[in-house]
Order: structure tokens, then sequence, then C-alpha cells
């Protein structure tokens, strides 16, 4: 028999019958985590990378690990944010390069500006662009695949019209500035640092607070998250502006680490990114994932460039290898699922 | 001038129009060389030139602007193919309606422009590459080359010229030439391009980037890392964009030529084709305004002019 | 049992039933529209009028728009476009979506070029091409349909997989030398209408795509499985199945889209029709297909290709940036989707003010069953 | 006629919640056109109506999630204007809507919790609190379930039971719940009952919406009617019997609820042999004649709709086998059942019966897609006139065939259903829990209709978790326990007492 343990008419029963998961299975709870199979990928991927050539983990070597993922990391970060909520935002690209252009026509245009003004700047226009796409898609009602569709074609427009021919060089930023992709903390560069914060302290909002679960409700069922009360507009809405900020955090931090900014700097990273999030485990429905997970996915894909460089596999294969990745996390994602499906029905089986 | 017999819209000297078509907009060397062009076009007596072109470097972008410029009846067309093959059926068809082709920078497919501009001899420019990184690493080592996208044309041409060189240069018997990577001209990938040959040949001496975006983009990777100092680059840059570079000593020594005379003598040189005073056969000549008399040479090839190798002491000296 | 049988069975129930209709109506209030009406007044309509009015905006302003030379290049742009868009519309409608379509035409392009250059007679080569087509669009329908993965992701996936193999296979080579009557015959023009030869194809693909998605049950299937998966599958519909000969359809489209591009262009390289997906999802959306499946149809889709078709051409025959070309597209897109729902607000708005009207506030209720 | 509206009656205790002459249109449809309801403290308060009278839209304009365009709404004496679920949810007022509202990635302790979880002393939200809560108020439902689990793939009984673990856990002073019963087997009810009485002794107001008679005379301390949007009146239960309050709510006398009429039964239609599937039923062997009613009984989660899905071929079994007239139908196949002339009529017409964003005449010709090709292209004026004739026959009420069948009333939608599978002139239907949701009126004419087509030759496969309905319609009944058919009775056997024994059956029944 399936599950027939709740509809049993047999007199109410003693207290349920669920066991509260006892200490020892807790090394169960880790291996069924979504983001298991994608943190397990990256250390093999990385172990093996570095057998074959030790120089992949040297200081300069991990450094440049970090910094590739950075970026990467806090635009899947954000991505993930609105994915939670069964959106997408293909503008992320757009936006980037928009911020990455202000803030190098800000150090141009405006001598002797603090950085941290740059950075406040930087993510007030991130914040900026990413409200209109959540204003688009919350009051109009329409999906946003089809809004961040026109924003990243508008924004990239902007992008081209306000810069043309100009391009910003490393040399018109202040050396502090640059330097912030540059220096290290215990071998850790200064802006993963900062990404890693970003991981933290979005994850601990969107695992420990009220309004954090209401994300993954409305990406559950939006419908029956407006029954329920949850003020969906407004939740998506911010999850659309925080993913603005972070979009321009990546933007600014963008113009600190390259060496030029200028028109098309950002194009065609938005599918990369919702990429990262999906080999992250964030199911692209909605409803369930995480942005650890999604900033494992991100950390992966970069790695997995710069792994096979290192190991000298032809890169015409880079591509290929990138996209069976990623075909494998959606296809390990399902499987889990469909073995969780089991246990719960043999395990409730068992109940009865 | 002779009678052009143009079809769409002929034009008589006086109210004759040039468009050029750059690889792809908004990018600053092409702003370089479309400078030149421009003024060019009205130093030769063009009635008006437009600038049109993708946002994108893709192969086949170019095309749909080529089209509307045949039914605009343009005289003459300037065109840096970003493929040599994907613009032909469409300038054939220009042609057809009475247009001058003149290719400028990148070349199309010899049979379907009247003229190439050129900025150097192929040869000459690779060479110098090549010479430039046996001095800066001391004539022997392994080195590698970071190029545009893989279907540039004139960036294989000078590759493959590279790699003959290399092979058959007796002084350069203890180089090795350990891998050819594409940055795409974008700054991104260029980047990490160059940081995945770092790690992929602990032993690289060199690198040669024969385009802009990749060389400015290798400088920063390397004057941020470990590597400055260590692994020497050179290749083809702007000077505004590498200055940095050379300051601080990432790079040495590298090349370029004036891209504003290869607009300059691509509009006087359309400007004769339409007039009818040039047909593209070897051994014509034509006036190109403030640079003197052009000739043209093997394969429908006018050479601008040597390239100038910048270092410390003359990359001020220049503005673009 | 026969129909008249049938009908005598129910009916004297029918009349037996209570017949009050607990529907009630608002007096003067516009009723759904029927017949001509809905057809002159709806999405697709509306699309095409769209599209005049922009062809007869650029007849106007534009010098030399007006031109059957217009019609030739325009049309050669927008074939690829206009190709894939047939198989996207019917697979957005079933609620999925393709975004691998660009890469298998590039792959198609990739495989030609090397085969092509091996020296194979060009008949297998484009039949080899077609045959990659549709078996990477298998590949997708068997992990979409069968294996039941989210499109989304898993195309997502497959656009860099297959990109990949076509670098893979063509590496950074690129092969021109394809027999030149051929590569010649994808650009003729029929006749001195200035209407490309190939477009007898493309209509011939684009009116079986329409018929098969508005005159067939399979076509009514897809519609209702784009609403509920679940509800079609208890009427008979196969949904994998179906779902699986989309993405099949898909793939050989683009593969077909991706001969086209090669030998339009002459040129077979890895990266040709690269981005392609979002400008054909552009294009499909725009033409009054709902993301979310159920909606659209093949007559607005191919209005919403052509528009954005003209106002591309339009704009760079006016020699208007490519800047300004996207904005607008984007601006289209956008107003494509956010208009209706403004005009739903407005048609509330004066619903809510009839509505006031005719119910008055407080009306003592006494009403007793009588 | 003995009736007391409230309106008159000289000021009890204070309502808690009142709602006058609330109106709510939808395009041009009047979904409420008077809709009134008092609701004191302490009292539970019974809503009825026909399908379609507008009951579940006036609790949604109470939830704050419909906008009433005119009327007033006072709670506690106060007039309020909500603008969100959320304003009424700060207003005391908890509701559970007629459709299950989960969300199915979050656990199950979650969706109780969702917005209001509770908090740990990191101002966090605790995991370890939210579990225990839940477990206690499964144990006050006397429910064992997982507070951990997913809510995906629940039962919609399971899922009833969440929602009403969500509602009491808020400890509103307004409890409303839309047909909380209808996916429920009697032993929950009996519990649902117990805890509803619970709140109303502590000082809570509940407006409870039922079509079951039973219930409403078993819980209710008063009755509102509501007709074609307007409100009736209001009766103490105690002072009122069903006749009165069904003349009411349909505007006429019902005589005959379950007028089965005496059909010849003829050969074999449908002959399941053996058929088994690994945990879910085993061993299931029977047949339906033409011109046979035979229903399926047994408790909710008996495996009922598993055995006719298996039938129709919407899931696949392990052994045995299906014949319709003595032709083998080839598993997993619903279109091959359909060709062959099956019909099934779903429990779940939301999710399977229809597709909720297609216009009522496609959801009705949709079943009839293959027939209305020729050579393989529809016709389109042939499909038009499909529609229009069958959704007539049953008396679809409907402002146009082009409106989205969501717009219809439960009982409306019950009716595109059967119009479409009686479109496609079956031999055999198979109808899981027919009448569902449906009110008195509507359900008689759904009653008729069975009989009547039973009359035609049909052979007729009933599931029906309603007692009287399957006595009242059934040539033969089987009941199933746990996967297993526990007993078969002919029409006069089929006690009360030998259905519930059979259905609730100890272990000698079943081996
Ligand atoms: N969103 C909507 N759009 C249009 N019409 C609607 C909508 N919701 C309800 N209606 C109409 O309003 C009327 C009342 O519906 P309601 O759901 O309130 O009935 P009900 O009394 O709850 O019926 P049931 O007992 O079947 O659940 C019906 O005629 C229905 O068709
Ligand atoms: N959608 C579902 N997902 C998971 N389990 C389900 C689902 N529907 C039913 N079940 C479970 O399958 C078992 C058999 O249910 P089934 O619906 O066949 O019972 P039934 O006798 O038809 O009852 P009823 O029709 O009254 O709901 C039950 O334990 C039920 O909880
Ligand atoms: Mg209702
Ligand atoms: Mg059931």
């Amino acid at each position: 028999m399936t599950d027939t343990v709740t509809s049993t008419p047999t007199p109410a029963p003693t207290p349920p019958p669920t066991k509260s998961r006892p200490g020892g299975s807790r090394l169960a709870g880790v291996l069924r985590l979504r983001e298991f199979p994608v943190a397990l990928a990256l250390i093999v991927l990385v172990l093996v990378t570095y057998a074959a050539n030790p120089l992949f983990l040297s200081p300069q070597g991990t450094k440049d690990l970090l910094l590739n993922a950075t970026i990467m990391i806090i635009l899947g970060v954000g991505q993930a944010l609105v994915i939670i909520t069964r959106n997408v935002d293909l503008s992320v690209g757009s936006i980037l390069g928009l911020v990455a252009f202000g803030t190098g026509s800000l150090f141009a245009n405006v001598p002797g500006i603090p950085i941290i003004a740059v950075f406040a700047i930087g993510l007030a226009f991130g914040a900026i662009l990413g409200a209109i796409n959540g204003l688009l898609v919350t009051l109009a009602r329409v999906p946003a695949l089809v809004i961040t569709l026109g924003t990243l074609y508008i924004y990239r427009g902007l992008n081209n019209a306000w810069a043309g021919g100009t391009q910003y060089f490393a040399d018109d930023r202040p050396d502090a500035f640059g330097a912030l992709s540059v220096d290290t903390i215990l071998g850790f560069p200064l802006i993963t640092l900062l990404a890693v914060l970003v991981v933290v302290v979005v994850a601990i909002v969107m695992a420990g607070t009220r309004s954090g679960r209401d994300l993954y409700a409305i990406g559950s069922d939006p419908d029956a998250a407006k029954l329920f009360g949850i003020p969906v507009g407004r939740r998506v809405f911010i999850a659309f502006a925080v993913n603005g900020v972070l979009a321009g955090l990546a933007g600014v931090l963008y113009a600190s680490r390259f060496n030029s900014v200028g028109a098309t700097t950002g194009t065609g990273l938005e599918l990369d990114v919702v990429a990262a999030a999906v080999v992250g485990g964030v199911a692209i429905f909605g409803g369930s994932g995480s942005v650890v997970g999604a900033a494992i996915g991100a950390l992966l894909l970069t790695t997995i460039t710069s792994a096979l460089t290192a190991l000298r596999v032809d890169k015409f294969w880079q591509q290929a290898i990138v996209g069976v990745l990623i075909l494998a996390a959606i296809i390990i994602d399902r499987v889990a699922s469909i073995r969780t499906a089991r246990r719960l029905r043999l395990s409730e089986a068992r109940d009865v | 001038g002779g009678g052009s017999e143009s079809g769409g819209g002929s034009g008589t000297e006086g109210d004759q129009t040039i468009t050029f078509i750059p690889k792809q907009l908004n990018n600053p060397y092409t702003d370089v060389v479309l400078g030149g062009g421009e003024e060019g076009a009205e130093a030769a007596g063009f009635a008006s030139s437009a600038v049109v072109g993708p946002l994108d470097a893709s192969a086949s972008s170019q095309v749909s602007f080529i089209n509307a410029e045949t039914q605009a009846g343009t005289n003459v067309i300037v065109i840096a193919a970003n493929d040599p093959d994907a613009v032909c059926s469409a300038l054939e068809e220009a042609r057809t309606g009475g247009a001058k082709i003149v290719a400028f920078d990148s070349d199309t497919n010899p049979d379907c422009r009247d003229v190439f501009i050129s900025q150097v001899v192929a040869k000459e420019v690779a060479l110098i590459q090549v010479e430039l990184i046996s001095e800066q690493i001391g004539g022997a080592g392994e080195i590698a080359i970071l190029s545009a996208t893989a279907n540039a044309t004139n960036q294989n041409e000078w590759i493959k010229f590279m790699e003959e060189e290399l092979a058959s240069n007796p002084d350069y018997a203890d180089i090795e030439l350990v891998a050819k990577v594409y940055g795409d001209d974008d700054d991104t990938k260029s980047f990490q391009e160059a940081q995945g040959l770092m790690q992929a040949y602990p032993n690289l001496k060199g690198i040669i980037s024969p385009t802009t975006v990749g060389i400015a983009a290798t400088a920063r990777y390397l004057s941020t890392s470990e590597y400055k100092g260590q692994v020497a680059l050179t290749g083809l840059g702007l000077p505004n964009e590498m200055r940095p570079f050379v300051k601080d000593g990432t790079v040495t020594e590298f090349a370029l030529w004036d891209p504003a005379q290869l607009g300059y003598v691509a509009a006087f040189a359309g400007k004769a084709l339409a007039d009818g005073d040039l047909t593209g056969e070897v051994g014509e000549t034509f006036e190109a305004g403030d640079l003197g008399e052009r000739e043209i040479g093997e394969g429908g090839i006018v050479i601008v002019g040597p390239p100038t190798v910048f270092n410390a002491e003359n990359i001020d000296d220049y503005d673009f | 049992m026969s129909d008249t049988k049938h009908t005598e069975m129910v009916e004297p129930t029918a009349t037996s039933a209570v017949s009050a209709d607990t529907t009630k109506t608002l007096r003067d209030e516009p009723r759904g529209r029927t017949g001509w009406a809905r057809i002159l007044l709806g999405r697709d309509a509306i699309m095409i009028y769209l599209l005049i009015a922009t062809i007869v905006i650029a007849m106007i302003s534009i010098p030399r728009f007006a031109s059957p030379v217009t019609v030739g290049f325009l049309l050669l742009d927008v074939i690829p476009v206009l190709l894939i868009a047939m198989p996207m519309t019917l697979i957005i409608i079933t609620g999925e979506i393709d975004l691998s379509v660009a890469s298998i035409a590039g792959l198609t392009s990739a495989l030609m070029g090397v085969l092509w250059q091996a020296g194979w007679d060009i008949g297998v080569v484009l039949a080899l091409g077609l045959v990659v087509g549709v078996l990477a669009g298998a590949f997708n329908g068997f992990l979409v349909a069968v294996v039941g993965l989210p499109s989304l992701a898993v195309t997502i996936g497959t656009l860099a997989l297959f990109r990949g193999l076509a670098l893979v296979v063509i590496g950074d080579n690129a092969v021109a030398n394809f027999p030149p009557e051929l590569t010649a015959f994808f650009t003729s023009k029929i006749g001195a209408t200035g209407i490309p030869t190939v477009m007898i194809g493309v209509l011939i693909i684009v009116v079986a795509f329409g018929v098969i998605l508005h005159f067939t049950p399979f076509g009514r299937g897809l519609y209702a499985l784009g609403f509920s998966t679940e509800a079609a599958r208890f009427v008979g519909i196969h949904v994998a199945r179906s779902k699986f000969w989309l993405y099949v359809a898909s793939g050989g489209v683009s593969a077909l889209a991706g001969i086209y591009w090669t030998l339009r262009y002459s040129s077979a390289r890895s990266d040709n029709a690269s981005g392609l997906e979002l400008a054909v999802i552009a294009a499909v959306l725009l033409g009054g297909v709902s993301i979310f499946g159920g909606k659209g149809s093949i007559p607005g889709v191919v209005a919403g290709v052509l528009l954005i078709g003209t106002i591309n051409y339009a704009l760079r025959l006016g020699r208007v940036s490519d800047v300004v070309l996207i904005i607008v597209t984007g601006t289209l897109l956008i107003a494509s989707v956010v208009a209706p729902s403004i005009l739903d607000a407005v048609k509330r708005r004066r619903h809510d003010r009839r509505v006031r009207r005719e119910l008055p506030q407080a009306q003592p209720s006494g009403s007793v069953s009588a | 006629m003995s009736q007391e509206p409230t309106t008159d009656v000289a000021t009890p205790p204070p309502a808690v919640l009142a709602l006058r002459h609330a109106a709510k249109t939808f395009g041009p449809v009047v979904a409420l056109a008077d809709g009134t309801i008092e609701l004191r403290s302490g009292e539970i308060h019974a809503l009825v109506g026909e399908n379609g009278a507008g009951k579940s839209t006036l609790v949604k304009i109470l939830a704050g999630l419909y906008h009433p365009d005119a009327g007033e709404f006072t709670v506690d004496g106060q007039p309020v204007a909500f603008r969100t679920v959320a304003d009424s949810k700060a207003a005391g007022i908890s509701v559970i809507y007629q459709e299950p509202t989960l969300f199915p990635d979050l656990t199950v302790a979650e969706n109780i919790f969702i917005g209001r979880q509770p908090k740990g002393r990191s101002r966090l939200i605790s995991r370890t609190r939210m579990r225990a809560e839940a477990r206690a108020l499964f144990e006050r439902l006397g429910v064992p379930i997982d507070p951990d689990r997913i809510a995906e793939g629940l039962s919609i009984a399971d899922q009833q039971i969440i929602e009403i673990a969500k509602a009491i856990s808020l400890e509103a002073k307004v409890l409303v719940m839309d047909e909380p019963t209808a996916a429920l087997s009697g032993v929950e009810v009996d519990r649902l009952f117990a805890v509803a009485r619970g709140l109303r002794d502590r000082g809570a107001g509940i407006l409870f919406i039922s079509h079951r008679f039973d219930e409403i005379f078993a819980l209710t301390d008063r009755i509102t009617v509501m007709r074609d949007g307007r409100y009736i009146g209001t009766h103490d239960t105690a002072s009122v019997t069903t006749p009165v309050i069904v003349r009411e709510m349909v505007g006429r006398d019902i005589d005959q609820l379950f007028p089965k009429v005496e059909a010849e039964i003829g050969d074999r239609v449908l002959t399941v042999s053996g058929l088994s599937s690994a945990g879910v039923f085993s061993d299931i062997d029977f047949d339906v004649r033409s011109g046979e009613i035979v229903a399926l009984a047994g408790l909710v989660g008996a495996g009922r709709t598993e055995v006719a899905r298996a039938v129709f071929g919407i899931d696949g079994y392990d052994s045995g086998s299906v014949e319709l007239l003595g032709r083998a139908l080839r598993p997993r196949d619903p279109q091959a059942a359909i060709d062959a002339g099956i019909g099934f009529v779903p429990e779940d017409r939301r999710k399977q019966g229809l597709v909720m964003d297609l216009s009522v005449a496609r959801n009705a010709t949709l079943t009839l897609r293959n027939s209305l090709a020729r050579f393989g292209l529809i016709n389109g004026g042939r499909e038009r006139a499909a529609a229009v004739e069958w959704t007539k026959r049953l008396q679809v009420k409907t402002g146009s065939q082009e409106y989205a069948v969501s717009t219809l009333s439960g009982g409306n939608q019950q009716k595109v259903v059967l119009a479409k599978w009686l479109a496609t002139e079956p031999k055999l239907l198979i109808v899981d829990e027919p009448t569902r949701g449906i009110d008195v009126g509507t359900k008689a004419e759904v009653h008729r209709l069975l009989s009547d087509l039973a009359g035609r030759g049909i052979a007729i496969l009933m599931i029906s978790s309603e007692l009287p309905e399957v006595l009242g319609m059934a040539d033969r009944v089987l009941v199933m326990h746990e996967g297993r058919i526990t007993a078969r009775l002919d029409r006069a056997d089929a006690t009360p007492e030998a259905v519930m024994h059979a259905a609730t059956a100890t272990r000698e029944h079943t081996e």
C-alpha cells in the first residue's frame, strides 16, 4: 500500500509516527542536499586538475580561479533570488554593462571621487535598473522572460548610445580601486570575500526570514501565495531590485578587475548566469534551490573553463563540455527528486 | 573624371556618396579608423559620407548593411570584412548596382572588391611582432599567440607568416610557439585566455597578441598578477590604451600603424574608383590627399605605411 | 449508437431540469465578441495592421523603401527567423521553449562545411546536415518529453553543447567554396518580383505549420496541453509524443535555417546564427504567443517576424543606428505584453463605473424566497 | 413558510462580521448581486446555495481577495474595506478556500506557518519550533502527517487537512470554510467537526459551506441561503428542515434526489481481470454490463481512483487485463480507451477534467477533435455546432461559449466535463465522484442523467464516497479496502451497514 497513512480510519492514533532525524543521519541529510552533487563535482574537478597540473592550485592559480568566479557568483546569487520566485532576469548582462561603464565614466569625469561613493552610486544605479524590471513585471503582471528580454535589448541600446566608441581603461581609475581585485587576504582576493559575504547574507535571509521564505512560497505556487495574503507583487519587486543591486555590484567589480569598459561590456552573460543557477540546483520553475547552490554552480562553471585550459584540453571541446555539465546537473537533480519521492512513499507506507 | 555607370543612384562627381562599414561599431580602434575615413571623404570631395555597421562583429551581420547601401545607391562602399566570404555575394550585388567596393583593415575575398587598403604589408607586421618578442625573451623559450576571433582574416594571415618565420628563420630556432588562443576581441574572454595560458604553460616566456583588445586585456592581467615582468607581451595595440602598461613595465614594446591613415586612404581610393580614374589593376596609382601618391600592388592591395614601434620613449608623442 | 438516438436519450432530462439561469449579466456591458468582430479586432489582426502601418510609414518617409529590391533583401534577412519561429511557436504554445535552435543551425553549418571540404557530394552534405538537425532535436525532445526535464534548463544546456560540437567539428576554419550555382540559387529572385526563390519553400513550411496548428486535432491538442498537461492526458492527448515530435521538427527546421544560412552567405562556420534564439523568441512573443503556453497563432507570429524585419530594414535604409533598432525592438516587445494589461485596466475601470451606476449602493434586500 | 430573516430579528449578540448587499461582477457576469451574511461569535453558520449561487465569491470578498463593487462590510461593528488578504488576516479572519492552496515545494510545517513562522533566539526562523508546533496541531486533529514532508504529492484529503490545520492555528475570531469536507471521509469529517465545535465554544465565529445537508444539520447553528447571487434568508438550524432549505435554494420543490430507473441489463461491456499494481491495488476482478451502474465504494484512499485510472490507461499496471466488448485494451493509452468507447469523468475537475483557461466550446469538443476532422483537418463549423449542441443539452450556464471555463461555477464546470464525454457517445462511462461539490439541484440532474444513460444501454462505473448516492444509484456495489475488493453486493443486499463493514474491512474480509 502506498500512503494510506493519512486517511486510515483507525481512531486517533498516538502521536505522529515521524521520528525526528537522529544526529547520526545528519550525513545522510547532507548527501541529500540539492547542492551536494554540484559541490562534489567541483571538488573532483579541482582535484583531478590539480593532480594533472599542480600550477592549478598555486597561489596565483587559486586567486585567478576565485577572481574569475567572483562576478559570476554575485550574478548567480541575484538570479537565484529571481528564479526562486518563478521569474527570470535576462537583462543582467546589460545591467552589468551599464553600471560598469557608469563606473568608468564616474572615475574619468569626477576626479578624486571616493571609491565608496562609486560603489554606492553603482549599486543604486543597478537597483534602479532592476526596479524597472520589477515594476514592469509586477504592475503589468506580465511574464518576466518577455519583460527582461525587452530590457536586455533596451539597456544594451542605452549603453551603446551612451558609450558610443568611448571606452574607459584601467588607467582612468585610481590604483586603489583596481587593487581591490588584486590584493588578497590569506590568499583570498578582496572582491571574492565581498562575494562570499553577499552569499552568506542572502543565504541567511532566504532561509531564516519570513520574507525570504515568502519568495519560495511565491515560486512554488504564485496563485496560492496570493490567496494566502503574501504580498506577491512587493516581494517579487524586491527580488528584482536586489538582483539589480547585485548586478550593479558585479558591474562595479567588473570595472575594478578588467581593463576596459564600454558599449559591449557584459554582452551575452545572461544565459551563463541562468545556467550557473540551474547547475547549482535552483529549479527553473521556482520554489526550490538555494543561493549557496547557485554560487557553487557559478564557481563550477567558471572553474571548468580554467580547468580545461590548465589540462590543455583542446579548447574547441570546452563549450561542449560545459553543455554536458549543465545537462548532467539537471538530470542528477531529477534523479535525486525521484528518489526523494520514492523514499517518502516507502517511509509513509511503513508507517501504516 | 570619367562617367561612372552606376545603376541605382548614379552620382555625377558632385554628389557622390561613400559609406563605411566597419567590423563593429563602438570600438575604439574602429573609431580612429573611421575618423580618418570621414576626414578623407570630405577632402576627396564626396557629397556625403556615412558610417553604418553592426554592434557585434559577427560574420553575416554586415550583409544587411551592404544590402541597404546597395539599395540606397551609395557610390562607394568601404568595408572591413568580418568574414571574407560571407559578405561576398552582397558586395557582388552592390557592384552590379554600380557601387565601387573598397576593402580596408580586413580584406574580403579579392573577387568581390576593387581594392584593398592594407595597413602594412602583412608579412612585415608579422615579422615585426616576432622580432619584438624574440628581443624581449632573449631569443629562446616558449611563446603563445592570443588572437581575436578564430576567423579574422587579417589576424590569421599574420599568424600564418609568424609561424612560417619561426619555422624557417634560424635566429628563432630556440623559440617554440606552443599555443594559439582566441579572445574574440572581447575583454573578459581575452583576459581569461591569457590567464589560462599561464597555467597551461608554466614555462611560457612571451605572448604575441596581434589585436588591440587582446593585447590590452592581456596586459591588464599580467600587470595584476605575479607574472608581471616575468612574461613578455607584445603585439598590436593602441598607444592610448597601452600607455599605463608601458609605463608600469608590463610591456616594453609593441607596434601599430596609424589607423586614421587607413580610413583616409580608403576614402581617396574610393573617390578615384568612383570617378573612373582607377580600375583596381596592379600598377595604377592615385592621389591620396596629404598622404601623397599610392600605388596598387600585387593582388589589388594598397599599402598605407609602415608600422610604428611604441615604447616608453615615444609613446607620449601619439594620441590615438 | 446513432446521433439521433443519443439526442432522444438526453432530451427529456434537459426539459425536466431546472432552467433558471444563475448567470445574470449586466445591461449594456460589452459581451464577448463573436464572429468577424473577433477576427478583425483580435490580437493577430492588430499585429497585421501594425505591420501594414509600419510598411506604409516606411514607404512614405524613407526614400527607396518602396521597391521590389526591399522585398528581396528584407525577406532574405528574415527567412532564418521566420523558419525557426514556426516550430518555436508550437513549442511555446505547449508551454515549453527551445533555446538551442541557433546552435543546431550552427552545428548543421559546421558539419556541412567539413563534409563539403572532405569532398562529399553536395546532396549528401545537405541530407546529413538535415539529419544531424533532426537528431539534435530528437535529443532535446527525449530529455524534455520522455525524461520530463524542464525545457528552459535543458535547452540552455544543449545551446552550449550543440554550439560546442560545432566548434569541435569545424574548429576555427571557415568553408566558403560551396557550388556557385547553389549559393546563387539561394539569393536568386523570382523574376522581377524581387521575391527570393527560396521563399516558395519557406512559404510551404509556414503554411504547413499553420495548418497543423490551426486545423488539425494535433494542433487542438497542443493548445490544451499548453494550459494543462494533466487535463490533456485525460482526453487522450499523447503529451510526451506530441512534445517529442515538436522538438524533432524544431531541430529539422533549425537545420534548414542552418543550411540556408550557410549557402546564402556561402560560409560555413561554427558561429553561424549565434544569438539567433533570442531574436526568434522575441519575434514569436511579439507575435502574440504567450510564454506560459496555450495562446498564439501562426498568422500573428508571421506578422511579428515581418514587423521586426521591416523596422529593421527600414531603419538601416534610413541609416538609423542599430542602437535605435535594439531599443525599438525591446520597447515593442515590452509594449506588446504591457499594452493588453493596460487596456484591461482601462476596461476594468470603465466597467466599475458602469457597475456603480447599475447597482445602487444600498438597496433594501428584503428579498424572501417566495 | 417557516423562516425568520435575521435582518428583522431584534439585535441578539452583535455580529462579529457582517457583509450586507455586496455585489461583485466579472466582466458581464454578475457573480454576486446582493450578498448578505451576518456571523456572530460563538456560532457555526452554514452558507448554502446552488452551484454558482455566489458562495465562493462572497467568501473571497470576506478574505479580502475580491473588492466588492457595492455593499457595506463591518467587522466588530466597524466598517472595513480590505485591500489585500493580509488586511483580512489582520482583522482576524481566516479562510479555507474551496480549492486547496498549498505550496508544493515547501514542507508541510512551513505550509502551515508561512508568513508567521516562529522565530528563535537569533530572530531567525526556528525550524525546530515550527516542526513542534505543526506536530501539536496534527495531534489535535488526530492525523499523523510528517511536518517535514514536502507538500508535493499529498492526496487531496491530506491537503484539505493541512488547510484546516493552517486555518485553526491562526486562532482567528472568524473561520470561513468553503466546502472543507468535499474531499474528506467520515472519520476525518467527524474530527473536523469536533475541532470546529471546540473553536466555537471558545468564541470563534465559523462560516461553513457545504452541499451535504447531513453535515449542515449536524454541525451548524444557523443557515443562510443564497440563490442567484442574492441573499434569500437566514434560519435557526433547529427550527428548519431540509425540504425548506432546498426549496429556498432552488426556488422550487425537489421531489426525487435519486431517480434510479430500472434499466435493461445487457451484455458485458467492461471486463477487468486480475488487475494488480504493486503497492496500489491487487487482484481486481469485475465486470460492467450495458445498462448497468456499478458503484465502487470505499473510504477515501481505498484505491478506487487508481483502478479507474488504470482501466482508462492513464496509469499502467503490473498484471491483469482490461477488455472492452471482448477486445483487450492497450495499457497506458487513454486515446485507445476513448476510441474503444470509454469516457472518464475524473475526480479533480480543475486539474484533470478541464483545461481551465480554454473556452467552454473548446473544452466541450476536446474529446471530439479526432472525429471532427475530415482528411486530418478539423471542420470549424461542425466543431462549433457540436459545442453548442452538447452544452445546451446539459444546460451549461455561461455567458458565452467563448468564455474561459474557469469563469463557470463548480457545478457548471462539471456539466461541461460530462458534456465532453457524452459527446463521444461512450459505451462505458467512468465517473469518479461525479457530484463532488455539486449542489442538490444539479446533483439530482446528474443522477437523472446517469440513470438515463444507463437506460440507453451505456455501462457506467461510478466511484463515489457518498453512501446515499452509491445506494441510490447502483445496480451492484463493489467495496474496496486497501487496494482490494472486499465485497460485491447486489442492489438488494447493499445496506449502509454492509458497505461500511466491507469498507473498513478487517483481516478476514481481505484474505
Ligand atoms: N473569476 C470569475 N470570472 C467570471 N465569472 C466568475 C468568476 N468567478 C465566479 N464567477 C461566476 O460567478 C458565479 C458565482 O460563482 P461562485 O464560485 O461564487 O459560486 P458558488 O456558489 O461557490 O458555487 P459552487 O457551489 O459550485 O462552488 C458563477 O456564475 C460563476 O460562473
Ligand atoms: N495525487 C496524488 N499523489 C500522491 N498520492 C495520491 C494522490 N492521489 C491519491 N493518492 C494516494 O493514493 C492512494 C489511493 O488513492 P485513491 O485516490 O485511489 O483513493 P480512492 O479510493 O479513489 O479515494 P477517493 O477517490 O475518494 O479520493 C491514497 O493513499 C491516496 O492518498
Ligand atoms: Mg464555490
Ligand atoms: Mg479517488
